[in-house]
Parts: C-alpha cells; structure tokens; sequence
C-alpha cells in the first residue's frame, strides 16, 4: 500500500496557522505513506500536476489531500485521479481550512489538530475501496414550480431546448408577483406589459403543460427519474369549455362583493372569477369558500352563473380534486415569496388606520389596471402629504436580518409615480440606507431627489411610529419633525413563502438559516440544490429584484437541461451493501428507509439494495441488528480506522 | 505547572447540515477551540452506537454528532432515528456511571456556523472539566 | 513424602512469608464468585469456598496473553516480550485442579514447547488445600482421584480441625517448607490418621459417579451414533462448558494493534461456536452443534487418552454446574458407555 | 533461532508472481528471510507448511509451494480468500512478512525413490505438489515414470502456467493438463480432473499417486485411483483445515486425535480411512 | 400447579401432528435442583416431560438455533413446526422474533403455561447447598414445597422467587396455541425498583460497580446464546474483519462487549433473565436489559414482545420524541 499526502498551504490562508513542512514530516512517519508534500495551491493545475506525477512515478494506491472543505475541492481531484486510471474513489480529503487553519489562532494547536486530521485520514485511506458511478437514464422532461416570472422564463428556456416542462402554479393564473406590479424601476417599464406576453408564450408553447390551481403533493426518486404527484385543486369550471367571457361573472349573486386577492383586497370580484383580465389561462374558477352553492348547496332558487353559462355548460360544481403523476428528470423551483405582514410591527399602524398601506398594495392602486385605475386616493381623497417608510421587516434584528434588496427602489419609484401623478404632492421617505446598486438604480435614485422627494435617513433603532391624527396619521421619527400624513406607504420585507418547510421537505432540499430555500454553494453553485437534479430560480433562494430573478431562472434552465440533454447522469456511488451470510431477513432495514432502496427477497429471505434509489445515508447500517448492511465509503473498517487515527 | 487537559473529542458530522455548519464557522472564521475532530458521515443516521463506544474505547474523551434539525434531514429521517439511538445510549452510558456530557449530540444547520463553534467551545469546555475519559479506554500495552 | 503439621494460626504468616517471596494466587471472593487472584495480604484469602468459579489454569494459561509485541504493517518489526520469570505461587489449589495442570502439562510441552506456559509452570509452587466440601457434582472419585491426593501439588494442606496436615510432595515443596521451617511441625501418626477419615469423609460425600471403564474403546464404535444427536439437541453453543474446564486449552491467536504499535495475542477459545473451526474458504468441517458437543466429549475421553493415556476431566464438575441447559458430562459419559454400537 | 514456536522470523518479499485473477485470485510470494542463518536452517520437504504472517492482520498456514532443492527461498502460494490472504494480497516487493515453520510430515520423498509417481491436482492444491513434483524433477534419476495430472475451472484458472510450459517440454515428465468447460483456443482435455485421470490411466505397478485439491476432487480421484487398481497405501493427499497454532496446541485442526499441523497435513489414504473425525 | 397429565397430553397431541418436528418442553435435570429441556421426537417421548417451578429456562431458544447446514443437491428444507412449551415471559420472546420476522406464526406451536414464578437457582441453591438426591419442588399455598431425601422444607415464595416473576406483569403467555390450565392474570406491576438504588447513585459509584462486573466477564457469551433474542446469523463480535470488539479479554473490551449486548437488546429484550441465570460469572446483566427497559418505556411508552405487528422500536421515530439532551 503505497499512500501519498499533499498538503496545501492555500496561499497564506492555511499556512498561516498551520505550520505546513512540519506536517509534511509528519506525515512521512505515518504507516502506508509513500510520499508527503506541500504545494502553494494544491487545486492549481501545478498542484494537480504534482500529484499526478507521483501517481505515475511511484504508483500510489491512495491519495490523501489537507486542504479546504471537500465541499469545494473533492471533485477536482476525484477528477486528478480518474485521470490517472485511478478509481476516484481512492481519495481522502482533509478539511484543514475551513476547520483547522481558519477557526484555530494559535499555531502549535492548528498544527497538532492537522496532524491528527491527516493520521485519521491516512488510517481510513487504507481501507477505502474503489467504487462504480452509477449511470442512470433520464426522462427528458422537466418540471417547473411556480408559474412567476422565475418559473415561467425558466420553463420557456427548458422548452426552447426541446424538453417537456410541467409548469405547476398554484394560483388559478399564472404571472405571479409581477403580473401585481405597475411598473418597473428603474427604466419605469409597464409590468404586465412585458410580462403578459410572456405568459401567453409560456401557455402556448407546445414543450409546456401548465398546471395551474394545482400543487405539489408529492417528489420521490431522484435525479433523472423524479415522480412528482400534482394536486389538481377543483375550479369547478371545465377549463376545456371556458371562453373566459366573464358572463358567469357578472352574473354571480356575489358580484363584485368578494375582496380579490390580487388587488390586495382593495377591489372586489365575484365567487366565480379570474384574478385580473390578462389571466392565463382566461379560465374562470369558482371559489369555494365564497360561492353559495358550493358552501351552503344553495344559490337561491338556481346558480346564477350556471345559468350565464348557458349552453356552454362550463361550470360543474361535482368536480373532484385530482392527483396526476408525471415523471420528470430535473425540478427547477421557482415558487416566490411572500411579504411581511406589518400587524406584526403595531407601532406602524398598519391595519389601525387606513391611510396606512403596504407597497403592493400602492402597486395596485397606482396600476392603472387596478381597483382605482389608477387614481391615488385614499378614502376617496388624493393625498397631498404621502410618507414612504423602508425597511419595514428587513434588517430589523427582531425580525429579519437581511435586506430585502428591493424595496429601495421600488419605494423610489412609487415615490416618482405620486410625484408624476400628484405634482404637488410633499413626499417624505424615511431610509436606513439607499441601497442603490444595480444598473440605472443610482441615477434612478438621483432623479427622484431631483424630483423633490425629501429623503430622512431613519435609526431601526429607533422605532417611527405612526399615530392617528384626525382623518389623517402622524409618523414621529427621532431626529426629524413629525409629518402629519395622507398616506403611509410601508416598504414590508421579502419573506420565504410561508409553507417553505414543508415545501422543502417534500422535495427533500434545505432551508438557510433565514428560511429561503438553499443553494449547493453561495458563490460556485448558486442555483443547485444538495439535491442533485433539483435547482432554484428566484426569490425563493432569496430577495430578487426581477433582472436578477429572470437571469437566475436562464442559469436554473441551463442547469436542469443538462442532464435532459445527456439523457443519462452519474448518481451517487455511496450505497448500502447487505453481507448476504449475515442478513437474517429481519426486514428493519426496509422499515426505515425512505428511499424504499431495500427490498426483501422471497426466494432467499433477505434484503436486497437496490443501488441507484440507496441515497447512502447510512440508516440502515446502523440499525442493522447482525451488522449485514456497510456503507460504501463511510464501512465500519474505515470509519474505526480513522477514529484510531484521529486519536492516535 | 500541570498542562492543561486537553481532550479529545471525536465529531461525528452529517455531511449536509453539521460538517456544512463546521464548514461556515470556517468561512466566517468562528474561533473554535481544536479539540474536536470531525468525521464527516452522509448522515447522523449513520452514526452506530458502536462507532461512538469505540471512540471513547480508542481514547476519545468525548464524542459530539451533529445532525440537521429534526424535520431538515437531507434523508428525511436519519436524525430522527440517530436521536432515538443516542437517547437510549446516552442513557445507558450515564447507568454505567460515564458522564452523560461526554456523549452529546446537536442540530447544527448549514446556516449555523456560529452555534457550531458554540457547542464545540460548550463541550470541549465540559469535557475539559470531566478529565480524560478513563473508564475503558484501552490500554494497547500487549 | 515429608508430612507436617501446620497450625491454623500460623496459616496467615506462612501465606504472609510466601508473599514476601512470590506471587502469591489465592481464592478470594470477588462479589460472591471465588476466584483465584493475586493477593497482597493473607486477609483476602477467602478459604469458605468448594472450587473456585475459573480453574486456576488461567493463571498460568491466561485467558489473554501477548505472544509478541510488533511495530504493525509491511515494514514492520518484531519486539519479544520477556517471559514471566518470577516465582509464584497458588495457594489453595484444589487436588483436581492441579491434575488438570498435570494433564494440560503434555500439550504445551511436546515437540513444540510453549514458553509463555511452560516458564509460568516452571516457576510455580501449587499449595494445595483438601476439599472436606466436595459439590453435588464433584465426581473425581470416578478417576480413583481423591479430593485430598497430595499427587499432583508440591504441598498438600488438609483441614485436620485446629490444623493442617501438611504433606510435601515435591523438592520445590521440601525447599518452601524448608525456608519457614518454623511454622511447621513434625506430624504424629494420629495427624496422619485424621488426614485418611477426612479425606474418606470427603469421599464419602462425592454420590456422584462417571462410569469410564474402557470409555476411549467404547466411543472409538459410536462415533456416528445419533445418541450424539440427543445430546446436543439442547446445547446453545456457548462457551461455558470450555472456558470452566480446567483441562481445555483451546485458543485463538489475533493480532490487536493501533496506527503505531500492535501485539500478538492468544486468547482462549472454545470449541463450541462453529465460527471456531470455519474455514476461509466458507466450509466448516464441524457444522453442527452436534459435531462440536461430540468434539468436546471425543477430545477429553477418547483423543486426549489416545494421544496421551489419560483422560482429560479431573471431575471437577464445574461444566455441570454451570451448564445453562444441564448437559452433564457424566451423565453424557455414562450412558455413551452404554450406548449400542 | 528463538526458542518461541509462537514468534516467526521476518522474511522479505521478494517476488510475486500473479498465477489466477478474478475473486479468489492466486498468487506466489517468494521470501526470503532476513536472517541469512535462518534461511540456511529452514530445511523441509515437500509436503511441510509454514504459518506466514502479515504483523496486524494475522496469520495463515500454507502449505510450502517451493521444492526444498532451491536453498535460498521459499514459495508460498495464496488463494484470496480471508482477511489476511486478502492483505497478503496487496503486498508488494520489499515489503515484510513472519514466517514460522517448516510444520507438519511431508511425502515420502525417500521411500518413494524408484517408484513411478503420479500427481492429480486442482486449483490451488496444486501448490504443495508443485513442492513435490520441482522437488522429484530435480532428482529425476530417483523415480520412475512422472504423470502430472492438473485441472482448473478454464484456463484462466491454472495455475503455475509458465512452469507447465517447461515441464511440457521436457521428455522425462508427461503433462496432463485440463479444463472442466470447453473454451476457444483450448485444444488439451476438457473435462474433470477425476475423468482426465481416468483417460491417462496410470498403471498402479510400482506407483505412487499423490492428489491434492478441494473436497468434492479428491474424493472422485480416489474412486478413479481404486478403479484403475491402486490400493488405499499407494494413495496419498494433503490437508487443508483452519489452524492458528500450527504446532499441535490450538486445537481447530484434529481430526480424531491427529492434528493436521502437526500429524499431517500429508495422509495416505489408508490412514485416512481408519481416522474417525471430521474433515 | 401445573397438570403435568395435560401437559405430555397436549405435548402428545402435538407431536403427532404431521406437520410438527418436535416439542421442547422440560424433564427432571441430572442432579439436585437442576432441570433439563427436552426433546420429544415421539409420542412416547412425552412421558418425561414436567413443568415444577424450577422450569427456569426460556426454551424459546431452540428455534432460532437450529443448524442449517447447507442443503445437498435436491434436499427440501424441513419447514415442519417446533412445539414449544413456554411461560408468560417466554411467549413475550416468541412474539418479539414474530415481531422481527426471525420466525413465522405458524413456525410454532405453542404449549402456554400459566406461570405463578419460578425460582432462582441461584437462590435455591445457596439455601440447599451440597450434595443431594431424590429433589422435589411444588409449589402450595404461596409457599415453595421442597422435598430431599424425603424431608420437606416449606419456604415462602418470595424468597426463593427469581427477580423476575417479583414484577411479572405477563405471567400468562401471550400467545400460544393450547393453555394448559387457566388463563391468570397478573396483580403485579414492573416499578424498577431494583435498579432504582443504582440508578440514584453517583457517577463515580456506578462505575465502580460496573467496573467489578465487567472486569469479571470472561466472554463465554453464555448470555448472548441463551437469550432468545440473540439469534444473528453471526454475532458481530465474532466478526474479524471489521472487528467491533478485540478478541482479548479486558475490561474495556468486555465493557464494549456488555454494553453492545445491552444496547443491542434495547426494545428487543423482554426480560426473561436468562442472560443473568447462566452467567458463570454472576454479572448482574438484567440490571443493564431492565433500566434500558424502563428508559424506552418512559421515553416511548414502548414494551416488547406484546404485539407482533408493533414496528422495531429503534427503525422508527416520532417527530416529538424527547430530545433534551441535545445541544
């Protein structure tokens, strides 16, 4: 057993702490090593040089890299080996950066730890066996959840290449948060102008089902061969009679009765609707917590709508909730966001009093597609003193951390919309700090100072407060006047979508610490999830503005095209082995796994693993009562071995 | 003067949440003291009991195995099943008279460097005060 | 044979001076089980026993003991350990116990001497101690063994009452008594006397009895009878029967090591598991337990005498009493003998 | 020399020849000992074993597969098969073993000169005939007519090829060599080794036949041998059992109240036959 | 008091039947208190058949070791049943192996006993020390009645009574195909007041104990291949590579040993004692299976070998499991 051992000095950012040459000499001492050196960058192609030069010269059967996290680097040199004729999986890594060198100061210590590290790594070395990838096919489809802006460029992009695409939506039309905006800053675009065509292109390319009003369910599988159950929510209309013409509509008894979601509540619509005109599909739903015949069975003396219909018979209120099953290869996740619900901070008045309101909600006044066509008025008055408040849950330690990225400037476009509108308007905007950093945003931000918006920087550590002042509020802010205002419009954070957790349960990925979906890698894998063959797009991985979101959804499309392209992908080649001699048959195993990898056999009353669906996480070894089941990689030999070594 | 003890500990870490964790305590340079040494696993699920008392029989004064949180495994239930493992074990070890601190168990998630650098401070500090790990470690004289 | 008598007072100085000289191995009791240990002080003696739980065979024959140290891996070296050279002695050994020491004596010696033993054996004086108690099943009687034969120890002590009656049977027995001469006295012929009547009395108490004539014969015709089969329907297949025995000697060789040092060890092992005798290539010559029951019977009464002429049970009885589903050797013996070829 | 039947000698890899690939793969170390007075008094027969050993994984008895008449050596050969045969197999030269030994009988090398000698192996039993037949080849004037009878599963699994090749060529020995499936590019016997034997049908006049190989062969050979009119004395084989002593103490290899290690591993058939035991 | 009539009755009965192999059941032991299992092969084999309250043994046992040596060419299986006759405790063990599939249902049959406690060899045997014959134990009246030699010896139950039957909450065996006698029902109730003394000590106080206990083991394993529950095809530590536990016979291996066997009987072990009664070393196993017994019931409210459909409990979880220990 011949074992080489390259330690890396990363620059300084590992030598620095971890006295490198002394542990070259260590490891020269340690059973099985060969050979035991030191680079500047051992991931540089001359590093991986060096390595590979041993390979050939002293044929060594394992390799043994301290450097970073195998996070970032196992790959490259799994690769540096296979390049040799190597199997990949003759390789250990140690982690003496990320926690040796960058956690640790004093040098003695960090060099001693190293020395331990490798000892535990050299001594698992010797036991790791080589192991197959596994190729698995791929179905050459892919599904997009979310029909937002992120979804749908998304599910455009992935149909452009060719593939089918699911497009789920939960929401009875597609468009998402953008379809709810007026306008976009900074080049003041009409929202639903450019996104509207988008959407029709989304339901009309023949790559693309769309799903809307319907759910996820259920994934299981893995990548290349996903099964994803779709929940089909009943809309009560058969969407393949529906013309869209709105007749049910203006017939309901309910018209015009029903605060609509998609204004915010602040327009109404009937129980059987359509969110907003550019719809797509321009299929009407009934809403069954609002529709008389569906809540009480009775809608007068006949459903009105029913009747509107006519011969069209679209409605049908005996329709059932479906579940479809479609198997896809790559899931891209697009599924949003929501905002933050300011009752939770009283001291604005949100809710207290009207003139208080939250920015979308300014969106769907100002819009001249919304409830007022666009007329800013408050209790049917326009206002002459409007105060914008930033940072309403966003970098607010008490509730969230980060900052939402885009309330900045779209406060400073809601700010231009009032002025554009109401020129005499006074306009107040209390700030944390202008985050003015993308394309245009700056000289965007400048013109509306120019515009005569008052800009008064606030301290989130002292609360505004906005109190009733006759028909009209008071917002009382330390260090400035108090304004007595027509209207308070709140700039509410970005939050994860509520049922996050469980959404990333069902697809098995993680959440950051903030609650947004996580990504792979920060920096390297943006828009991968741990989950091979599942990405994100938009601002369900966190606060977008929408060039950042749709740019996000092109990289999340390329990235789930990949395997569709190459009809076949590598998975995990860590898995369950059974000792067949060992096995009692006792089925535990099955029991607890989740990925249903274990199957028992009749013919020899034992378990089998079936290795492309064994995920490797080990569960079934350590339940295994007889000690059948190892774990490729992580078996008890290497796994003692290495503790042996850590605590040599 | 005596040196201070300084213990072993052995890390068992799930690859996705703890040895993730551990990784951003390193990338946010969370000072940490270096006694404990990681193995990284796929899951805290894989973590048999064995592989802990044959730490502490090898010489570990202690071992700590981070998981996800319950409900964020990556394999749905490994943590679950790791908890109940560990519970009976710690229990049983505690029975025996080895002081329950020696074998912890945490959730660290990926985003939680800075509560791994806490609970290494918290155990290493723990175990530190509990002495070498002495009850049946072997003795390897042959 | 030189006889002595030795006061019970005196008892305590004599293990006293021995301890000054040697190691000293008597029976104490470690929660309630007698074993035979080192002792520093004559107070942990605990004589109130009938045979100690392990046969003091372990003392000689340890249960573990290191081979060789060696500097593991492919490069590796080899370090000798030192043989234990000192003397020792083991007080209160019974008669039995000491014959297995006899009997184990031909299988370490041989073409192949074992030093770990043999040097351990050299070295050792057996003190031993009647048994007035003889256990229900005691049967060393069936070997025409006595429960207080002086004839396999260097020193006989027998609980005459108020004394010991002391027999020396050996010169490393003349040379202990000689150098604390002052604790012993002449025995008088009634000391002798009452010596024979306990030790009939003992006799006496032993109902327990093991039919062996032309026992090694008998079984050489049933090997293949399925007598063997009803015997070992109900053995679990643990290791009790062996680890007790005085005269099994059985072992395993492993090697133990860490990343930079490692030992040879030998460990006792019992015949009894099938893992004993699997080969690596997956077949087992002895499969079932009724192969390994047979093997233990085989070994002590048939292969042992054909090897050695003796058999290898001293009729300690202590496979009997700890046998978890009452496999009893003499029982086993007895009714083999009278088995139907 | 140690005293210390226990505590091998440490001998030096010194070759390694690759005889069968696959699973159970076959291999043959050359060692040479340290010592250079160990190596001059490590005198044995063929027949003898020695107890090699990898210092942490442990040890295995195998049969000495070299012919006593190369001084300065021995040969063992190594089925992968257990934990310590699988270490031994990935050792390389230069690297360092224990070696204790020579244990056990050997053939009657002595008491068989004059007689014609006829060797049916298989597989890895072959390796202590090879000790025997380089051992009788080398002394060739001493014995009569030499048949070598040696089968595997396919060619891929025999063994010791090279060395075939030469003894083919040689006119003092005959070579009878098969495979038990039909294979391309095979034009010997195909067949079993019992069957083989049955075709070469040696005369049992004055000879000796020695056979080596798993259980289920040797047992068929036998038959065959009785068949072609050897009787029970002019049969002999060699042991294989579990052994971790190897000098008569540990207790895993009797059959009856013979040791393997020590009483055998070398039996005639007639003593076989008469040993009550399992095997 | 057991009819042993209508025990070798239903033992009769059921070795008759075609499709069973045999019965184990209990004779009369070689010597002094002992007893012995048996084998009936045939009817007639059941006419030594007994149950006294010295019938200790948990003869749930015997199916799980059967040799299965590889089969010849055109060999069939024997699949024939195993009549078994057990007590409460007993049948618990047959349920937790129906439970673990190690046995089908229909595997055995099951001669149940109604059990009022056995007693301790241990116990007994302190009391009646030396050498004896013509041994006969009854129970009467709550009292043990022991005959030798013909003098008899009226002793109360409850000292000679095994730790076990003090607590027993399933005399009665929960599962079995004919009762002999009448189902009983327990008054008692399992508080683990045993290991309570242990348990309220320090840590240092627990180790010493412990550490006496294993130091004396001597690995034999008796515990492992008596107890019912322990029926892997090969027991890890037996296994050489990867080797779990070092061959070598000291106390941190040995502790290894106890507390792997413990740990490994965990929601398995239904607390037969069969592990503490054959221990030659008398190491106060059940000590160690009853507080991790009593540990699973307090955080799971678990109880093995009950419910044959129960899941393993250590292959599932509920979200809410305690988990106070954790950091």
């Amino acid at each position: 057993m011949k074992i080489g051992v390259y330690i890396c000095q990363c620059g300084i950012n590992i030598a620095a702490t971890v006295d490198v040459e002394k542990v070259v000499e260590y490891a020269k001492t340690l059973q099985n090593v060969a050979v035991s050196r030191f680079y500047k960058y051992m991931c540089s192609d001359p590093g991986q040089e060096l390595i590979k030069k041993d390979i050939k010269e002293l044929k060594l059967d394992r390799v043994v890299v301290a450097s970073c996290s195998p996070r970032m680097h196992e790959p490259t040199f799994r690769a540096v080996l296979e390049e040799m004729g190597m199997n990949p999986y003759y390789f250990e890594m140690v982690n003496i950066r990320e926690q040796c060198s960058w956690v640790h100061i004093d040098k003695d210590k960090a060099t001693a730890k190293a020395m331990y590290m490798i000892a535990g790594a050299v001594a698992r070395a010797t036991y790791l066996e080589p192991l197959e990838k596994k190729e698995v096919s791929v179905i050459p489809r892919a599904l997009v959840v979310g029909g937002g802006i992120s979804g749908i460029q998304a599910a455009l992009e992935i149909a452009e290449k060719g593939f089918q695409v699911y497009l789920v939506e939960r929401n009875p039309s597609i468009g998402g948060r953008m379809a709810q905006l007026d306008k976009t800053f900074p080049t003041l675009d009409c929202s639903a102008c450019i996104l509207t065509p988008k959407m029709v292109d989304a339901a009309r390319h023949p790559n693309i089902e769309l799903f809307t009003y319907s759910e996820i369910e259920s994934v299981d599988g893995y990548i290349g061969n996903f099964k994803v159950k779709i929940k089909k929510k009943p809309r009560y209309v058969d969407i393949e009679k529906c013309v869209g013409c709105g007749a049910c509509a203006e017939a309901c008894r309910l018209h015009a009765r029903i605060p609509n979601e998609f204004d915010m509540s602040i327009g109404k619509r009937s129980a059987i609707y359509v969110p907003f005109p550019q719809a797509v599909p321009l299929k009407y739903t009934v809403d069954p917590n609002n529709c008389l015949t569906l809540k009480t069975g009775k809608c007068g003396d006949h459903a009105l709508c029913v009747e509107a219909c006519g011969e069209r018979d679209a409605i049908n209120f005996n329709q059932k909730e479906k579940i479809v099953e479609v198997e896809v290869g790559t899931i891209v996740v697009a599924t949003g966001y929501d905002l933050f619900d300011p009752v939770e901070k009283p001291e604005y008045g949100y809710e207290k009093f009207d003139n208080v309101i939250t920015g979308l909600e300014f969106e769907r006044i100002v819009s001249a597609s919304g409830p007022t066509e666009g007329h800013i008025e408050i209790n049917g008055k326009e206002p002459k003193k409007v105060v914008f408040i930033q940072c309403v849950g966003s970098r607010d330690k008490e509730s969230n951390e980060y900052c939402s990225r885009v309330c900045c400037m779209y406060t400073a476009k809601q700010a231009h919309m009032v002025k554009d509108k109401i020129p005499d308007a006074d306009l107040i905007v209390y700030y944390t700090d202008v985050r003015a950093f993308g394309k245009g945003f700056e000289e965007f931000y400048n013109r509306v100072q120019d515009e005569g918006v008052i800009y008064r920087r606030r301290e989130l550590d002292d609360p505004i407060e906005v109190k009733k002042n006759g028909n009209k509020v008071v917002v009382k802010a330390k260090g400035h006047p108090d304004v007595d205002a027509d209207l308070v419009v709140l700039a509410t954070a970005i939050i994860p979508k509520k049922d996050s957790k469980e959404f990333s349960r069902i697809l098995n990925i993680n959440q950051s610490a903030d609650g947004f979906l996580l990504e792979a890698h920060p920096k390297l894998r943006p828009v991968d999830t741990f989950t091979d063959g599942i990405f994100l797009a938009g601002c369900c991985q966190s606060p977008k503005d929408i060039p950042d979101a749709v740019a996000q959804a092109s990289g999340a499309a390329v990235r789930a095209s990949e395997p569709l392209a190459a009809g076949k992908v590598f998975v995990e080649a860590i898995s369950a082995v059974i000792d067949e001699d060992l096995c009692s048959g006792c089925r535990v195993c099955e029991e607890l796994c989740v990925y249903s990898a274990l199957e028992f056999d009749e013919k020899d009353k034992i378990m089998k693993v079936n290795d492309v669906m064994c995920k490797g996480c080990g569960s079934c070894a350590s339940a295994c009562p007889t000690g059948a089941i190892t774990m490729r990689h992580y078996d008890v030999k290497q796994i003692l071995a290495q503790i042996g070594g850590l605590i040599r | 003067m005596k040196e201070k003890f300084e213990p072993n500990i052995i890390g068992f870490l799930c690859n996705w949440c703890s040895y993730a964790g551990a990784d951003l305590a390193g990338t946010s340079r969370i000072q940490y003291p270096p006694n404990l040494k990681a193995i990284r696993v796929m899951c805290s699920g894989r973590v048999n009991p064995i592989f802990v008392i044959n730490a502490l029989q090898q010489g570990a004064d202690g071992v700590l195995i981070g998981g996800c949180h319950p409900g964020d495994c990556h394999y749905e239930r490994g943590n679950y099943l790791a908890r109940r493992r560990m519970a009976v074990l710690k229990k049983l070890l505690e029975y025996t008279g080895i002081d329950p601190r020696r074998v912890r168990m945490t959730w660290v998630s990926a985003s939680e460097g800075k509560k791994f650098a806490e609970v290494v401070k918290e155990v290493t500090e723990d175990i530190r005060e509990l002495g070498p790990m002495q009850h049946f470690r072997r003795e390897n004289k042959w | 044979m030189d006889k002595y008598v030795l006061p019970k007072d005196n008892l305590s100085k004599f293990v006293s001076e021995m301890i000054g000289k040697y190691k000293v191995f008597a029976p104490v009791n470690d929660n309630n089980v007698t074993l035979f240990k080192q002792i520093k002080n004559p107070k942990e003696i605990n004589l109130e026993f009938t045979n100690s739980k392990v046969p003091p065979k372990n003392l000689l024959f340890c249960q573990t003991e290191t081979l060789f140290k060696f500097t593991p891996g492919t490069k590796g070296k080899i370090h000798p350990v030192d043989f234990d050279n000192g003397g020792r002695t083991v007080f209160g050994i019974r008669p039995c116990d000491a014959k297995s020491l006899a009997i184990l004596d031909r299988v370490f010696k041989g073409d192949f001497e074992d030093p770990y033993y043999l040097t351990k054996r050299k070295n050792t004086i057996l003190v031993g101690l009647s048994c007035t108690q003889p256990c229900l099943n005691c049967f060393c009687t069936s070997f025409n063994d006595s429960p207080a034969s002086p004839e396999f120890v260097d020193i006989l002590l027998t609980d005459i009452g108020d004394k010991y009656f002391v027999e020396v049977n050996s010169d490393k027995g003349k040379q202990l008594v000689k150098t604390m001469n002052k604790l012993f006295k002449s025995a008088t012929e009634a000391d002798g006397k009452k010596k024979k009547e306990v030790e009939k009395k003992a006799k006496d108490i032993i109902t327990r009895f093991q039919k062996i004539d032309g026992i090694t014969e008998k079984l050489d015709k049933i090997f293949e009878n399925p007598f063997w089969e009803t015997v070992a329907n109900k053995c679990l297949g643990c290791g009790t029967c062996t680890y007790l025995c005085p005269t099994c000697h059985c072992f395993d060789i492993q090697d133990e090591t860490t990343m930079t040092d490692g030992g040879r060890v030998r460990i006792w092992d019992t015949c009894m598991i099938s893992e004993y005798t699997l080969q690596a290539s997956g077949y087992n010559p002895r499969p079932a337990r009724m192969n390994r029951v047979r093997n233990r019977v085989y070994h002590k009464y048939n292969y042992y005498p054909k090897n050695f002429e003796v058999i290898a049970c001293v009729g300690c009885g202590r496979c009997i009493d700890s046998c978890p589903v009452n496999i009893d050797i003499i029982d086993v013996v007895t009714r083999a003998g009278e088995v139907k070829p | 020399m140690n005293n210390n039947p226990y505590q091998p000698w440490l001998a030096t890899i010194d070759d390694i020849k690759e005889e069968v690939g696959g699973e159970r793969a076959i291999k043959t170390f050359k060692l040479v000992f340290q010592d250079k007075n160990i190596q001059n008094n490590f005198t044995y027969l063929p027949g003898q074993c020695a107890m090699v050993s990898l210092l942490g994984k442990g040890e295995c008895f195998f049969a000495i597969s070299s012919s006593p008449t190369k001084k300065d050596y021995i040969e063992v050969s190594v089925m992968k098969l257990g934990k310590v045969t699988s270490a031994l197999h990935e050792c390389e030269l230069g690297d360092v073993v224990g070696v204790r030994g020579p244990y056990g009988n050997y053939f009657d090398v002595k008491g068989w000169q004059g007689k014609n000698l006829v060797f049916i192996g298989g597989g890895i039993g072959q390796a202590p005939l090879r000790s025997l037949i380089n051992y009788v080849v080398d002394n060739r004037r001493n014995y009569g007519k030499l048949d070598v009878i040696y089968g595997a599963r396919s060619s891929k699994d025999l063994s010791y090829k090279q060395e075939f090749a030469e003894l083919e060529k040689r006119k003092d020995v005959n070579v009878h060599l098969s495979v038990d499936v039909e294979e391309d590019g095979w034009k010997k016997f195909v067949g079993f080794v019992p069957t083989n034997l049955l075709r070469v049908k040696p005369s049992p006049k004055n000879t000796i036949a020695i056979t080596c190989g798993p259980p289920i062969m040797i047992k068929f050979v036998i038959q065959n041998l009785e068949k072609l009119g050897f009787t029970e004395d002019q049969i002999f084989t060699t042991l294989e059992m579990r052994m971790k002593c190897g000098i008569g103490k540990c207790g895993r290899c009797n059959i009856g109240n013979l040791y393997v290690c020590k009483d055998g591993p070398v039996f005639s058939y007639k003593q076989l036959k008469s040993l009550q035991g399992e095997r | 008091m057991v009819d042993e009539k209508q025990l070798r009755d239903a033992v009769k009965k059921t070795i008759s039947r075609d499709d069973v192999k045999y019965v184990v059941g209990y004779e009369k032991g070689t010597s002094g208190f002992l007893v012995s299992p048996t084998f009936a092969f045939t009817p007639g084999d059941a006419d030594k058949f007994i149950f006294s309250p010295l019938c200790v043994n948990n003869l749930a046992v015997y199916p799980m070791l059967e040799d299965k040596p590889p089969l010849r060419k055109g060999e069939e299986p024997d699949t024939r049943k195993i009549g078994l006759v057990v007590k409460g405790c007993d049948s618990r063990a047959i349920v937790q192996i129906i439970q673990e599939k190690g046995l089908k249902r229909e595997d055995v049959v099951i001669i149940g006993i109604p059990c009022t406690g056995v007693i301790d060899p241990k116990k007994i045997k302190e009391k009646f020390p030396g050498q004896m014959k013509n041994v006969d134990v009854k129970e009467e009246n709550e009292k043990f009645v022991i005959t030798i030699d013909g003098k008899i010896h009226k002793i109360s139950k409850d000292e000679l009574l095994a730790e076990k039957c003090k607590h027993c909450e399933y005399p009665a065996p929960v599962l079995y195909d004919i009762l002999i006698g009448k189902e009983i029902k327990s008054t008692k109730k399992e508080d683990y007041k045993e290991i309570e003394p242990l348990e309220k000590k320090s840590l240092e106080d627990k180790w010493d104990y412990w550490e006496k206990q294993f130091e004396r083991c001597i690995r034999c394993y008796a515990c492992r291949d008596a107890c019912p529950l322990c029926y892997c095809k090969e027991c890890m530590v037996d296994l050489l590579d990867p080797q779990w536990i070092r061959r070598s016979v000291n106390l941190s291996e040995n502790t290894a040993w106890n507390l792997l066997r413990a740990f490994h009987l965990a929601g398995r072990c239904i607390g037969c004692g069969e592990c503490e009664r054959v221990c030659p070393m008398d190491l106060p196993l059940m000590k160690l299976n009853k507080k991790i017994e009593k540990d699973i019931k307090e955080m799971y409210d678990y109880t093995s070998g009950i419910d044959a459909e129960e899941k393993p409990l250590l292959a599932m979880f509920k979200p809410d499991d305690p988990e106070e220990f954790i950091l």
